[in-house]
């Protein structure tokens, strides 16, 4: 019908429209599941912002790998994927007390719901904990990114031989450190001075129409598209990819960084959520929060699900 | 039965509007507007903040033309920073600060909840939190704005901590922003960041309330059109802000820590960079021209008093433009040495984007075919649109095609084709726009002849200013000179005097509206007799914007609607009741 | 009337659009320039018609009755405004790359020259060797550009062969252009570079085959136009001395080269040097067998190529007018080293 | 998708309490995908490893997604919105990776070339 007719309106208008509703009802909303229903688009919405975000990162990422995999694959040697792989347990456990929360939340079980959610904000606690004792060891060999990492050629901090970054997984201090000549720093002139010049142009007519066309254009690494072996030493590096290295540890710390403060945020958020179900606020009829809180823990956990594996397992 | 049955809402009884209580003056005091959940009042002063910043930075353009009046061969490294400073800051400031909040946060906060028929956006707590973000992030701008003023003016005897000013072109571009601007880059982008926010936070409003907010009766084909678009509007700024987000934090990062991931110095990428930039920066392009295009819509309807032509497909096109805005931004791109084969895909993208704009003008000229077109001051600057629009649009077909745009790339071409797209049919559609609501936003009627008249000033003079620039970007004159060889003198003289032309049309729009809201006469609740939901309540609405739900029928069936003398507005005939009555 | 493959294409002539354009590729940019142009013109002149028409005919006037409103749509006319533009724009996308492809692939004969940006000068290096500050190219002949910069982004531009790419670091990027009429055109930098963006222009000298050998020539053997001393100069400028050695005595990353001729230099090693003739050269061909105390052996070595030994006694003559401790005659080093003798 | 239309329905009708069994299951199951990932980044797949990698962790997000977010009741558009935002993602690293041959990652300093 494209005819208009004005009716009486169905609810009581005005700011006093609370009284007989819900509380929690805010004015312009007609009905709890109205309000429930926009709360849970408008979250989803803003967590599409989170990952295409991190996205960017991902993207940073992607290229680096894809146009240095040898290098990733020899930095990626100083994470410990047994931490890693612990980090991931327990993210996911925090995950299910978060879900179970939720469950908890809307079958009215107050006491179980504070319950799950102090285990999921320890879950949370005990994450960064191991995070920070992996920035730690990454701090004391000079693995931090950009200028603070070692092998970035403007580093100035003290000059310590490079790491050994196999030996520094496996935990042994004393080979990581050891300074013997393959794990030497390159010099500032070893980095400056080109390997040895390569005319971009090279190449018959029909290299350069290649080239012109969509080909690999010279220069790109050669390493690039070749098969790699099982555990790259530091001398199996050129010079040029040695100067590199700063690359794999900026992405790695920017990503677990960016991913660290979205864990803290969510601790806090269900610290406030903790006590206020203390103050048994939460219900079968009210557990927006707990469930919107919910949805951020767990997208949390998902980015972390990706980081995992592409940061810590490479090969 | 006499024509007139049904008293308008603002004659009811119930009705405020004798006893003044509506939105305005609902609250007293400054507190009840900076703190209001209202969305009109938060879209009241998002309008001040951001006419604020068009004024900033048109002033700014003033004095970049006013420059380039000279060749300025004998440049001194004094003019030249501050050139460079300003034009960087003009576009910083209209692009974060105007063209992408202006029609959203100032005409989409106003009316998308009044056209939906609800009474608020879905987070109005949101909504006021981007306000304040965006006027953080306008405070950064200001801070950079001053440093770099200051330290020029004073001969560089004044500097700041982190750097003065900012010279890198508001578009970033490493590894100048990054290691060689010694401005004050960082507060730059920070605040570039905090708008960005302050945009997805909108967005993400405006998506919840149309998902969820929509009447009995609405269902998506009956939204107006304006819906449509700022709907396709805010899709954008959720997936391709954030993007923008992280390549701000990126450059942060590179700047202080020297991640190496941009600079090129530290063995990164700068053309990864411009891929990060743009990726965000393309779409933002139609984060300002869509919500312009609904805006469109809207007026030439109701002040042709017809039904739009090809509803559906003028809503789809809104939805393809913002879909196909993200597939194109190699662009920008087409000499940094991209390969060869995504330049070709990027053009052929970029072509597909002339089809739905083809598509908007063509049915907008269909309304226009047999309506009853009343040459009003928001319908003068609609039609300034059309045109200005056909030839921002037009003219990006020889950019898009990759050979020609090799000529073309970084001159002033593309300034003037950017600038008729951005600025001027953005800037037609939003003083349209303000035109067309301001007695629905103040309850005031203003001076519809001094409207014309400014409407025609800013027309002429917006021509005079950038189409001599098309010519000048076609004999090669390239973009961001501070000096320029003698020969292009005659191109930058007509443009500076159009600006000026420009700058004075404005002043009479900022005079005609003050004028309104100091003896304007009482407006009607609908004075073109529109018939799109926010037009079936009060001027000025009421707090909760309806005293009575209007069900909602066709947007744009306006047969209801009968002129009125005494109140000089439409009021709704019971016609159509009688015919809805049985049943 | 479209010629694509037109590598000898002749000269397109100036008109109020366009420069004279005078590459082999200007014939085809030109062509689609003027095509998208002339639709653009009919569509913009159709619109304004119908706009102006509308607003006249239908608007709303005393004694003017409404007529009954139009049709609200129609699905044929929906179809029919997409369909021709799509034509349309396919065949502009069509002509564009290939045109494109045209300007991308080098033939493969083409002589090179390295095009070097940096903050605010362009510099050209001719196949033989010879660095210079001018660009000259011989016409008719297809000549590649490989473009690299040594700071930030700038743009290599010149509108009269229709031609613009990014000059980026870290990369190099290519153009090839074969120039069809003789003259001097500007090149413009069209990425904002800083603060001297402005003034980063320079012009291209197109000219016959064997005036371009006679200038390469000239311009690379100095000693017929300059004064070693001139010269020394020149190279200092040119060859990237200026980079890390200043002559005012400030320190960079090289030390300065004021007032080192003839001193004596404390190196690494804690061995005392005095800085003569022998010293220069060899710090110039071998950098990091002597480094000066305080200094990183950063220095990249000169090839007899890259610098040949007469450059650098006339870079020694520069050093020499640096410095207080020479107290020999500069005379020398104010003629020209190799006067050309009249016939 | 949501309407207003909501008068109808009983409040409670909001609540959809997951199963407990199921969130077990799921937990369980998101372990054993854990333990496969490392597993398998053992063993070298060529090309293929990262999209094992990444094909697991899909299968782990995609069961978070589904049950720990509820999604598997959800209105439809939520899921919509979670997909959208990873194809965009995807196109994001897509082009620009189709792109990156352009960079020279091994690039030196051009050198005079020498005359031939």
């Amino acid at each position: 019908m494209a005819q208009l007719t004005t009716t009486p309106l169905a609810h009581p208008v005005g700011h006093d429209a609370h009284n007989g509703h819900d509380p929690h009802l805010a004015h312009h909303f007609d009905t709890m599941e109205q309000q429930y229903r926009s709360n849970k688009t408008g979250m989803w919405v803003f967590l599409a912002t989170e990952i295409l975000m991190f996205g960017g990162l991902f993207c940073a990422y992607s290229v680096y790998r894809h146009n240095h995999p040898e290098v990733f694959a020899f930095a990626h040697e100083a994470l410990d994927r047994k931490w890693g792989a612990i980090n991931t347990i327990v993210l996911i456990t925090s995950s299910l007390t978060m879900a179970w929360a939720v469950r908890a939340a809307q079958m009215n079980q107050r006491k179980l719901l504070s319950f799950l959610l102090a285990l999921t904000i320890l879950g949370g606690a005990g994450f960064m904990v191991i995070k920070s004792v992996e920035y730690k060891t990454k701090w004391e060999h000079h693995l931090f990114p950009g200028r603070l990492n070692v092998y970035n050629k403007e580093y100035k901090g003290e000059a310590k031989p490079y790491a050994d970054l196999l030996a520094l997984k496996n935990g042994d201090e004393e080979a990581a450190m050891g300074g013997d000549e393959v794990h030497e720093a390159p010099t500032a002139a070893a980095i400056a001075v080109p390997p040895e010049y390569v005319d971009p142009n090279a190449g018959g007519p029909d290299a350069a129409k290649i080239r012109a066309n969509f080909a690999v254009v010279p220069g790109l690494s050669d390493k690039a598209n070749e098969h790699l072996e099982e555990h790259l030493t530091l001398s199996s590096l050129n010079d040029l990819d040695r100067s590199r290295i700063n690359a794999f540890f900026s992405v790695y710390f920017l990503m677990t960084g960016l991913h660290g403060i979205h864990v803290l945020i969510g601790m806090g958020l269900i610290t406030w959520l903790f006590f206020r179900s203390l103050r048994n606020e939460f219900s079968s009829k009210y557990f927006a929060p707990v469930d919107l809180v919910g949805l951020y823990w767990h997208i949390v956990d998902v980015i972390w699900i990706f980081l995992f594996p592409l940061l810590y397992l490479i090969h | 039965m006499t024509a007139i049955s049904t008293p308008l809402p603002h004659d009811l009884p119930h009705d405020g509007h004798g006893h003044g209580d509506n939105y305005l003056t609902h609250g007293k005091g400054l507190m009840s507007w900076l703190f209001t959940l209202d969305h009109k009042r938060i879209g009241l002063m998002y309008m001040t903040v951001v006419l604020g910043a068009f004024a900033l930075g048109g002033a700014f353009a003033v004095a970049l033309r006013t420059h380039l009046l000279w060749p300025h061969q004998d440049l001194t490294a004094q003019q030249a920073e501050l050139y460079n400073n300003m034009f960087t800051l003009h576009g910083a400031v209209m692009v974060f600060m105007f063209i992408i909040p202006a029609i959203p946060a100032v005409l989409g906060n106003f009316i998308l909840p009044l056209q939906l028929g609800a009474k608020d956006v879905a987070f109005p707590r949101l909504n006021l939190l981007s306000f304040h973000i965006y006027c953080i992030g306008g405070l950064f701008f200001v801070y950079v704005l001053l440093s770099g003023v200051v330290h020029a003016a004073t001969g560089g005897q004044v500097t700041f901590p982190g750097g003065f000013g900012l010279d890198t072109g508001w578009t970033f571009y490493a590894p100048y922003s990054t290691s060689k601007a010694s401005g004050s880059v960082t507060a730059a982008v920070l605040g570039a960041f905090m708008l960005g926010f302050s945009s997805i936070l909108t967005g993400l409003n405006f998506i919840a309330t149309i998902h969820s907010l929509r009447p009995k009766g609405m269902t998506w084909f009956r939204m107006p059109l304006l819906l449509w678009s700022l709907y396709a509007t805010s899709i954008i700024q959720i997936l391709a802000t954030p993007v923008l987000a992280i390549t701000l934090l990126l450059l942060v990062a590179e700047r202080t820590l020297g991640i190496g991931i941009f600079d090129s110095s530290l063995g990164g990428d700068p053309v990864l960079m411009q891929h990060f930039f743009w990726f965000y920066s393309h779409p933002a392009v139609y984060i300002m021209i869509l919500p312009a295009m609904g805006v469109i819509s809207e007026i030439i309807t109701a002040h042709s008093r017809k039904h739009i032509f090809g509803y559906t497909f003028v809503a789809m096109s809104s939805v393809g433009i913002a879909m196909l805005s993200f597939f194109v931004w190699g662009h920008h791109m087409f000499v940094s040495g991209q390969s060869p084969m995504a330049g070709a895909i990027f053009s052929l993208l970029t072509f597909l984007v002339a089809l739905p704009s083809a598509v908007k003008v063509f049915n907008w000229l269909g309304t226009l075919y047999k309506g009853d077109i009343h040459l009003t001051t928001p319908m003068l600057y609609v039609l300034g649109f059309l045109l200005l629009f056909s030839i921002g649009g037009l003219t990006g077909l020889p950019l898009a095609a990759i050979n020609v745009d090799v000529h073309l790339h970084d001159t002033y071409f593309v300034i003037a084709h950017f600038h008729y797209v951005a600025m001027g049919s953005m800037l037609f559609a939003f003083l349209g726009g303000m035109y067309h609501w301001w007695p629905k936003m103040f309850g005031k009627m203003y001076n519809d002849n001094a409207g014309r008249v400014a409407a025609v000033l800013i027309f002429i003079g917006f021509n005079l200013t950038f189409f001599p620039q098309f010519i000048a970007g076609t004999h090669g004159m390239p973009r961001r000179y501070a000096s320029y060889p003698p020969e292009f003198q005659i191109y930058h003289v007509l443009s500076t005097f159009g600006a000026y032309t420009m700058t004075t049309g404005l002043v009479i729009v900022l005079l005609n509206w003050v004028h309104s809201l100091a003896r304007g006469k009482k407006a009607p609740a609908n004075p073109w007799g529109a018939n799109t939901l926010e037009w079936h309540t009060s001027s000025p609405p009421p707090h909760d914007n309806f005293k009575v739900t209007p069900e909602v029928g066709d947007p744009y069936d306006m047969s209801g609607w009968v002129y009125d003398q005494a109140t000089e507005g439409w009021v709704l005939s019971d016609e159509p009741r009688a015919a809805t009555s049985h049943h | 009337m479209y010629c694509m493959h037109s590598l000898l294409a002749e000269a397109t002539n100036a008109t109020f659009w366009l420069p004279k354009g005078v590459s082999s590729v200007a014939s085809d940019v030109d062509w689609l320039f003027y095509f998208t142009y002339w639709v653009t013109i009919f569509f913009f002149v159709l619109i304004l018609g119908l706009v102006v028409v509308f607003a006249l005919k239908y608007r709303h006037r005393p004694g003017h009755e409404p007529c009954a409103p139009g049709p609200s749509h129609n699905n044929a006319l929906e179809v029919i405004w997409t369909v021709i533009p799509t034509i349309l724009v396919f065949a502009m996308f069509y002509w564009g790359v290939r045109g494109y492809m045209d300007m991308t692939i080098a033939p493969p004969d083409a002589m090179e020259i390295q095009v070097t940006g940096k903050m605010w000068t362009w510099e050209f290096t001719y196949p033989n060797g010879h660095t210079d500050s001018e660009l000259h190219i011989p016409v008719g002949m297809p000549v590649r550009f490989v473009l690299n910069s040594e700071d930030v982004i700038h743009s290599f531009a010149i509108p009269a062969f229709r031609l613009r790419k990014d000059v980026v670091p870290r990369r190099y990027n290519k153009l090839w252009v074969q120039a069809t009429e003789e003259g001097t055109y500007p090149v413009y930098c069209d990425q904002y570079c800083g603060i001297s963006h402005s003034r980063m222009i320079s012009e291209v000298k197109v000219e016959p085959m064997s005036s371009y050998r006679a200038w390469l020539v000239k311009a690379s053997n100095w000693e017929t136009t300059m004064t070693p001393l001139e010269a020394g100069e020149h190279f200092y400028k040119t060859k990237g001395c200026m980079a890390c050695h200043s002559v005012d005595g400030t320190r960079i990353i090289g030390p300065s080269f004021k007032d080192v001729f003839g001193d004596t230099v404390e190196m690494n090693d804690g061995s005392k040097v005095l800085a003569d003739e022998n010293y220069v050269h060899e710090s110039i061909r071998e950098p990091s067998a002597k480094v000066v105390k305080g200094f990183q052996p950063v220095m990249p070595p000169f090839t007899k190529e890259s610098l040949p030994d007469k450059d650098i006694n006339a870079i020694i003559w520069y050093l020499k007018s640096k410095s207080s401790h020479f107290k020999g005659d500069m005379g020398a080093g104010k003629k020209l080293a190799a006067p050309v003798e009249k016939k | 998708m949501s309407h207003a239309t909501a008068q109808h329905h009983e409040e409670h009708s909001i609540a959809h309490p997951v199963p407990l069994w199921l969130l077990f299951a799921v937990f369980g199951a998101l372990l054993v995908l854990t333990v496969i990932t490392v597993a398998v980044a053992s063993f070298d797949f060529g090309d293929l490893n990262i999209w094992v990698a990444l094909g697991i962790a899909v299968i782990k997000v995609g069961l978070v997604a589904l049950f720990f977010m509820h999604l598997r009741w959800d209105a439809p558009f939520n899921g919509v919105i979670m997909i959208c935002s990873f194809l965009f993602v995807a196109l994001f690293i897509g082009i620009t990776i189709l792109d990156s041959h352009e960079y020279a990652p091994n690039y030196v300093p051009p050198a005079p070339i020498v005359a031939h």
